[in-house]
């Protein structure tokens, strides 16, 4: 059955009615915004569980022939973000019920718009409407971070705005270059073309995409929107930024690099090492910036950084190992810095404060969110038995089967360099009790739940990694090899 | 013809010059503005050819310009409008809240 | 009986996890000790040299599951030594303090009995984690910066362990827990930060005097032997340059330790000189060496153990532990002085004491003239920080602090107990070797042997009034930097500069990703030239 | 001083860098010999598979109309994200007084542009123009009203709410065609493919659902502009 296109049409149904059913009456908005949010799940975790018979599959927007209409397709490296698709948003929302008190049906609007972008980059074949909802992405995007309406989410929000439309128009020149280039939009299409392109065209085009992109995922030295907007916007957003959309930016970037230029050609032009190379400094400036923060929100932000950092590795050596490793990074990485997110708005309810230093005595005050953000701490340099643990050991291992000795020392290093800065909140945590203002608010079931559940996935999949790792075992058929991937679009 | 390319790339660098050297947050929303503009510019040209007639078919012609780069155009016009909008929405904003338009006064993130 | 094959470590991490929810020390008590006592049950019936409850991960074989002679005679000793600490402290652990120690232990039996890298890696990390925890307080700003030392040391050394492990697996393809083929300095560099090598020893007296003595206790007695048991298992080397180093640290770690007056300070340096002898042990490589190594890692745990339960005491009762303080304790607290008389005997290596057996042992395992008069060196420096710590705390009639509290009966028991085992053992020195399945053919108590046990003693005694003014007490500082904190001072520098460049300015974040534009085409531009 | 002129020949130099690199970049890909296999194809087949003779609308309607209806919803999210960041006031930011004879050309005029934006919209598929233009026609109209008459005049008829729920509707619609291909044509968005009476083109009424997704796509795109500009004049 094509459920996948209900990817785009529930949320698109959502996002148009949510006005009509907030007018009428507004109890009916978040009984529409979950059933919608489950459905979407539950398509997800429908693929992904039916993998083995269902994938790869393609569906024609409009039943035109393949090589003219626009298709959507997923494929096995697709249940990537699928996994993320199952699980973020629906936490997200979840926890939105209690933070978002000013203007939720616009909140919900502008996350389902989020949410359609996102799949809608994921499953599109077609250059041209991967910007349309990268757009549409992007939009939202703006809008949620300046939602809380406080100065500095305003300022944040100008700022991701003017960054971000730089690195659009960026993009939106390498994709109509490209179409100059190669005559045709259809992803499938373009590679046999770009095939036949001078070298250095090819890393013309290249390069724009790699900026274009670079921005929204925050690729050093293009992500200094990223620590502001998170400390302006509300946590919900936060979660489904560094949990799901961003990975979706990377995912897209490394679908276009491999399948548009391929890897050999990275091999041979020396990109490999360039790439591999960028990784590292972005990962040893996000957690050299983190070290300092004194806003948990922003050293966040830094980490994630960093964090994407190690998936740029990974991806960047181009081998099959690689692209798992840096598959369940990305995975085990979302999942643990949502839970992480989750507890530091659980614990900003007590103190009113983002600032680490308003934090102190937390431990007393609420002992359980406590040990919990402290143990996903701990968990996020790589402690085992921490699903990051098992990511680090397969990029690792990855790393230096393929020869990249020092950047994989590197990626040891700066775990070294983050335990640095993952253990002054635990600090401040348990440091004496100095006494709160008035009185503790009690959590709701909606605010601890999405924490627990995400922090067990996380534990599960460290002490299993089997789970995950027989979803993404796969990926790589699609990534490295253009065939298997011009086959499944445009049939034998 | 020969000063297509070189006129997009000049409104592309004047764009992006008056982004970098501003101050006045509105005149950094015509620079982008200029930006994506020119871009559109560069797909209308891509569709052009010389002695092309417009792509409306109502009867039958020798050469009939590109209309995917049009239609592509029609679109990014559309998303590019809504950008600004949200630009200067939030421009507004800020002015209220900070009284001013120079953007060098609008710091209050760092670090 | 059916022998239970399980890893005894589970059992004491359930029962850490079960001691979460016990409402009294009593029952957190009798269930710690009732963990112990499976755990004895379980190791004395563990099938020898086989490979079992074996799992795949990651495509690898988990083999939680391998005994041999030297990892169960240690697993018996660290019981002995358990129940001996628990008896001893459980009347003021804090509630938060049973499961952890529990953890710790539990993971300290685990990574004695596994026999692959990776859960090696798992329980080496989860140990200093918990370790962490334990060396933490809320409320006390010395113990945190300890802590934070503590955990930054450690993980770089877990780190360097895992980037030694992942270079060997890529090497060899498989996880057994063998001699690495490739990157054998990182497992060293791993091993050295984990038994406080001299060099990266900083970790040890800073932290074991600033916490509180019955975690000083626990931590002292196993943190470091399981470096020296990870060196045995992984370092398969009959390499002189390793022993060499052992008696390096050996003499290095007693010269530290008569400089300090601080009893725990004095007895955390003479762990970084005995894991000397350890490592002579082992680095010699023979059969003999590793077992006298092995053996003396047992009496070591015991011996030291009760020095710092000895200390624990006379800092319960009399609320000093820097000598300068203390004097003429022996009549207000007799059995304290000679239970640890016993113990200081037997690191002195007096014949007739435990300490004396294994000492002989690593002795008679080489003939390298070096290293057997660097640790006749290092034993006359023990003996002279003995005599200290037993001259000026007990006997000499100085300044006589007031007892604030009688030790209590339980602390009484511990000391009581580990002496008479320490005793047992020293005497039945045959019984030890058929523990280890060796048969050394040494006549321990022949009288060339004993004058050889009692020369640096006699040397020691000797020195003593002539040193009197180097090793005098004097006050000391908590904590003092060093190099490493220089080093993280260099991090956070950088980091400033970092964080400086982000000046909150927008067109300046856009110039960033115009330049980045422009270095990457004009990369590509200029590398087609070529 | 001396900074801010060092500041403007960095970014000098560093956009006329750029500029050139672009420029040689460009030529390069102008100089390729490429097969637009698309757009034949659009040139080719277009009229006689879709209906339409204008042949951006057969593309923005029917050929990539997963495109339109994403960028459909670029405007509506945009329309409410200036409606939701532009908080409601009161008074009007243009206090500009007209004379009568302004006010009674506007009314004279307004009505040649209603019928100027249905004849764009309605005739879409046939001539150059379609439900985007059409659209921003209606919003010109009502930026004109606001202009001349004043704010409260627009709001007292239209009110944003009002506005933003026949955006919604105009949405929905457009949504809905989509269903619709996706019942009878078995693809979301099918028009011509899912066997709708395509009509001679040329006709009005031909081209399948596509005035229908011009009319839809019309509504959203005026209301949607409108909603931009009444939130964006609303000031203290």
């Amino acid at each position: 059955m094509d459920l996948l296109i209900w990817l785009i049409i529930i949320p698109l149904f959502t996002i148009f009615s949510i006005g009509i059913f907030n007018y009428i009456n507004k109890k009916f908005v978040l009984p529409v915004v979950f059933t919608s949010a489950i459905l979407q799940s539950g398509i997800a975790i429908y693929y992904i569980i039916n993998r083995n018979n269902l994938l790869p599959q393609l569906y024609n927007v409009g039943n035109w022939q393949r090589d003219i209409a626009i298709n959507l397709s997923i494929d096995n490296f697709t249940l990537v973000i699928f996994v993320l698709i199952a699980i973020m948003p629906l936490l997200s929302l979840l926890y939105s019920i209690t933070e978002i008190q000013r203007k939720p049906a616009k909140f919900y609007l502008l996350i389902n718009v989020l949410l359609l972008g996102a799949s809608g980059m994921v499953m599109t074949a077609d250059l041209f409407n991967f910007y349309v909802f990268f757009e549409i992405a992007s939009i939202s995007s703006y809008a949620l971070v300046a939602f809380r309406d406080e100065d500095i989410s305003l300022e944040a929000a100008f700022e991701y705005l003017i960054i971000g439309s730089i690195g659009s128009v960026f993009l939106l020149l390498g994709i109509v270059l490209t179409y100059q280039a190669t005559g045709t939009l259809n992803m499938a299409m373009i590679p046999g073309r770009m095939a036949e392109i001078p070298v250095i065209t090819r890393q013309v085009l290249m390069s724009l995409f790699i900026i274009g992109l670079g921005v929204k995922f925050a690729l050093v030295p293009l992500h200094a929107w990223m620590p502001d907007a998170y400390q302006g916007s509300p946590i919900s957003y936060i979660v489904l930024s560094s949990g799901l959309v961003v990975n979706v930016y990377f995912f897209v970037l490394v679908r276009i690099l491999f399948i548009f230029f391929g890897v050999e050609f990275f091999q041979e032009t020396i990109f490999t090492n360039l790439i591999v190379g960028w990784g590292v400094l972005s990962m040893l400036f996000g957690h050299g910036a983190a070290l300092q923060q004194d806003n948990l929100k922003r050293l966040f932000a830094y980490s994630t950084i960093a964090q994407l950092g190690y998936v740029i590795i990974a991806f960047g050596l181009g081998t099959e190992a690689g692209i798992v490793a840096g598959s369940f990074h990305l995975i085990s990485h979302a999942l643990l810095k949502g839970a992480i997110f989750f507890t530091a708005g659980n614990l900003h309810k007590a103190t009113g404060s983002y600032q680490i230093r308003e934090m102190k005595g937390m431990a007393e005050k609420m002992p359980v969110m406590s040990i919990i953000f402290v143990l996903m701490l701990i968990a996020m340099v790589g402690i085992p038995p921490s699903n990051i643990f098992v990511s680090k050991w397969l990029i690792l291992s990855a790393a230096v089967e393929a020869g990249y000795l020092l950047p994989a020392f590197m990626i040891v290093f700066g775990s070294f360099l983050s335990l640095g800065y993952y253990l002054r909140p635990v600090i401040t945590i348990y440091t004496g009790y100095t006494g709160f203002p008035g009185k503790l608010p009690l959590l709701k079931f909606n605010e601890y739940f999405p924490t627990l559940l995400l922090a067990g996935i996380c534990l599960i999949i460290g002490l299993f990694p089997g789970y995950i790792l027989n979803i993404i075992d796969t990926a790589p058929e699609f990534l490295l090899e253009q065939s298997n991937f011009i086959i499944h679009i445009l049939g034998g | 013809m020969i000063l297509l390319y070189p006129t997009i790339v000049l409104l592309i660098c004047m764009g992006l010059y008056t982004v970098l050297t501003q101050t006045n947050m509105i005149k950094i929303i015509i620079g982008i503005s200029i930006v994506e503009s020119s871009i559109i510019l560069l797909l209308g040209a891509m569709a052009y050819f010389p002695g092309a007639a417009a792509p409306v078919l109502d009867h039958p012609f020798e050469l009939v310009a590109d209309p995917l780069p049009q239609a592509l155009g029609l679109t990014a016009i559309v998303i590019n409008a809504s950008t600004t909008a949200i630009m200067l929405a939030l421009v507004i904003k800020l002015h209220n809240r900070y009284d001013t338009l120079n953007i060098h006064e609008i710091k209050k993130l760092r670090g | 009986m059916p022998a239970i094959t399980m890893n005894p470590g589970f059992i004491l991490i359930l029962v850490g996890i079960l001691s979460i929810f016990m409402k009294n020390n009593k029952q957190r008590f009798i269930l710690s000790m009732a963990g112990l006592a499976t755990s004895l049950f379980i190791i004395l019936g563990l099938p020898e040299g086989e490979r079992l409850l074996t799992f795949v991960f990651l495509d690898f074989e988990i083999i939680l599951l391998e005994v041999d002679v030297i990892s169960r005679n240690i697993a018996l000793v660290f019981v002995i030594f358990g129940a001996g600490a628990f008896i001893y402290s459980y009347k003021f652990c804090k509630k938060k303090e049973f499961p952890l120690v529990n953890f710790y232990l539990g993971f300290s039996f685990m990574i004695l009995f596994v026999g692959d890298f990776i859960s090696f890696f798992v329980a080496w990390e989860i140990i200093t984690v918990s370790a962490f925890f334990l060396i933490y307080d809320i409320n006390d700003a010395v113990r945190q910066h300890t802590a934070q030392y503590y955990i930054l040391m450690h993980v770089s050394g877990g780190l360097m362990l895992l980037w030694g492990i992942i270079l060997h697996v890529t090497e060899s393809g498989s996880i057994i827990l063998t001699m690495p083929e490739r990157g054998l300095i990182f497992f060293l560099i791993s091993i050295a930060v984990k038994l406080a090598f001299v060099g990266v020893h900083t970790w040890l007296p800073r932290t074991y005097a600033n916490i509180p003595f019955h975690i000083s206790v626990i931590l002292s007695a196993f943190t470091s032997k399981i470096g020296v048991y990870g060196l045995y298992r992984i370092i398969e080397l009959d390499n002189m340059l390793i022993a060499y180093f052992g008696a390096f640290s050996a003499i290095l770690g007693v010269i530290l330790a008569m400089t300090h007056s601080d009893i725990r300070k004095i007895l955390s340096y003479h762990i970084v000189s005995q894991i000397g002898y350890m490592i002579i042990g082992i680095g010699i490589g023979s059969e003999l060496g590793i077992v006298g190594g092995s053996f003396h890692i047992i009496n070591h745990i015991l011996y030291k153990g009760l020095l710092f339960i000895m200390a624990g005491t006379v800092i319960y009762s009399f609320g000093y532990e820097n000598l300068e303080n203390l004097g003429g304790l022996w009549k207000k607290v007799p059995i304290t002085f000679v239970t640890s008389l016993i113990a200081a005997l037997s690191i002195a290596g007096f014949p007739f004491f435990n300490g004396y057996l294994s000492k002989t042992m690593i002795k008679h395992s080489t003939d390298n003239q070096i290293i057997y008069y660097g640790m006749m060196i290092a034993g006359i420096g023990t003996a002279l920080s003995f005599i200290k710590i037993m001259y000026f705390g007990f006997i000499r009639e100085g300044n006589n602090p007031p007892m604030k509290k009688k030790p209590l009966f339980s602390m009484r028991v511990s000391m009581v107990f580990l002496a008479g085992i320490m005793m047992t053992m020293a005497l039945l020195p045959e019984q030890m070797e058929s523990l280890f399945n060796i048969s050394t053919g040494i006549n321990y108590f022949s009288a060339y042997e004993v004058w050889n046990g009692v020369q640096p003693i006699l040397i020691g005694l000797a020195l003593f009034p002539i040193l009197q003014k180097t090793i005098e007490p004097h006050p000391e500082q908590p904590i003092e930097p060093d190099f490493y904190c220089d080093i993280c001072n260099s991090f956070i520098e950088f980091d400033n500069k970092v964080s400086k460049i982000h000046t909150g300015d927008m067109v300046r974040y856009v110039s960033w990703v115009l330049f980045a534009l422009v270095l990457l085409l004009l990369n590509f531009y200029v590398t087609s030239l070529f | 001083m001396k900074n801010i002129s060092f500041n403007k020949l960095f970014s000098f130099s560093l956009v006329s860098l750029l500029g050139v690199l672009l420029l040689i970049s460009f030529y390069d890909i102008s100089n390729l010999e490429v097969t637009l296999s698309l757009s034949e194809h659009y040139i080719n087949y277009g009229v006689e598979e879709t209906g339409a003779i204008n042949l951006v609308t057969a593309i923005l309607f029917d050929y990539r109309a997963f495109d339109t209806i994403g960028e459909a919803t670029v405007i509506f999210t945009a329309a409410s994200i200036v409606a939701l960041i532009l908080p409601q006031h009161e008074a009007s930011m243009l206090k500009t007084e007209f004379t009568p004879i302004v006010h009674q050309s506007i009314a004279f005029i307004l009505p040649f542009f209603w019928v100027i934006s249905i004849f764009l919209i309605a005739y879409g598929h046939l001539s150059p123009g379609g439900g985007f233009s059409g659209g921003v026609i209606i919003s010109a109209m009502s930026i004109l009203i606001i202009f001349t008459y004043g704010f409260h005049y627009m709001t007292r008829r239209f009110n944003v709410t009002r506005l933003s729920l026949i955006e919604d509707f105009g949405a929905l619609l457009f949504l809905s065609i989509g269903v619709f291909g996706l019942i009878y044509g078995g693809s979301f968005l099918a028009n011509s493919q899912a066997g709708v009476y395509l009509g001679n083109p040329g006709e009005l009424l031909s081209g399948g659902l596509m005035p229908l997704s011009n009319l839809a796509v019309g509504a959203k795109v005026g209301t949607g502009l409108s909603i931009i500009f009444i939130s964006l004049t609303r000031e203290d």
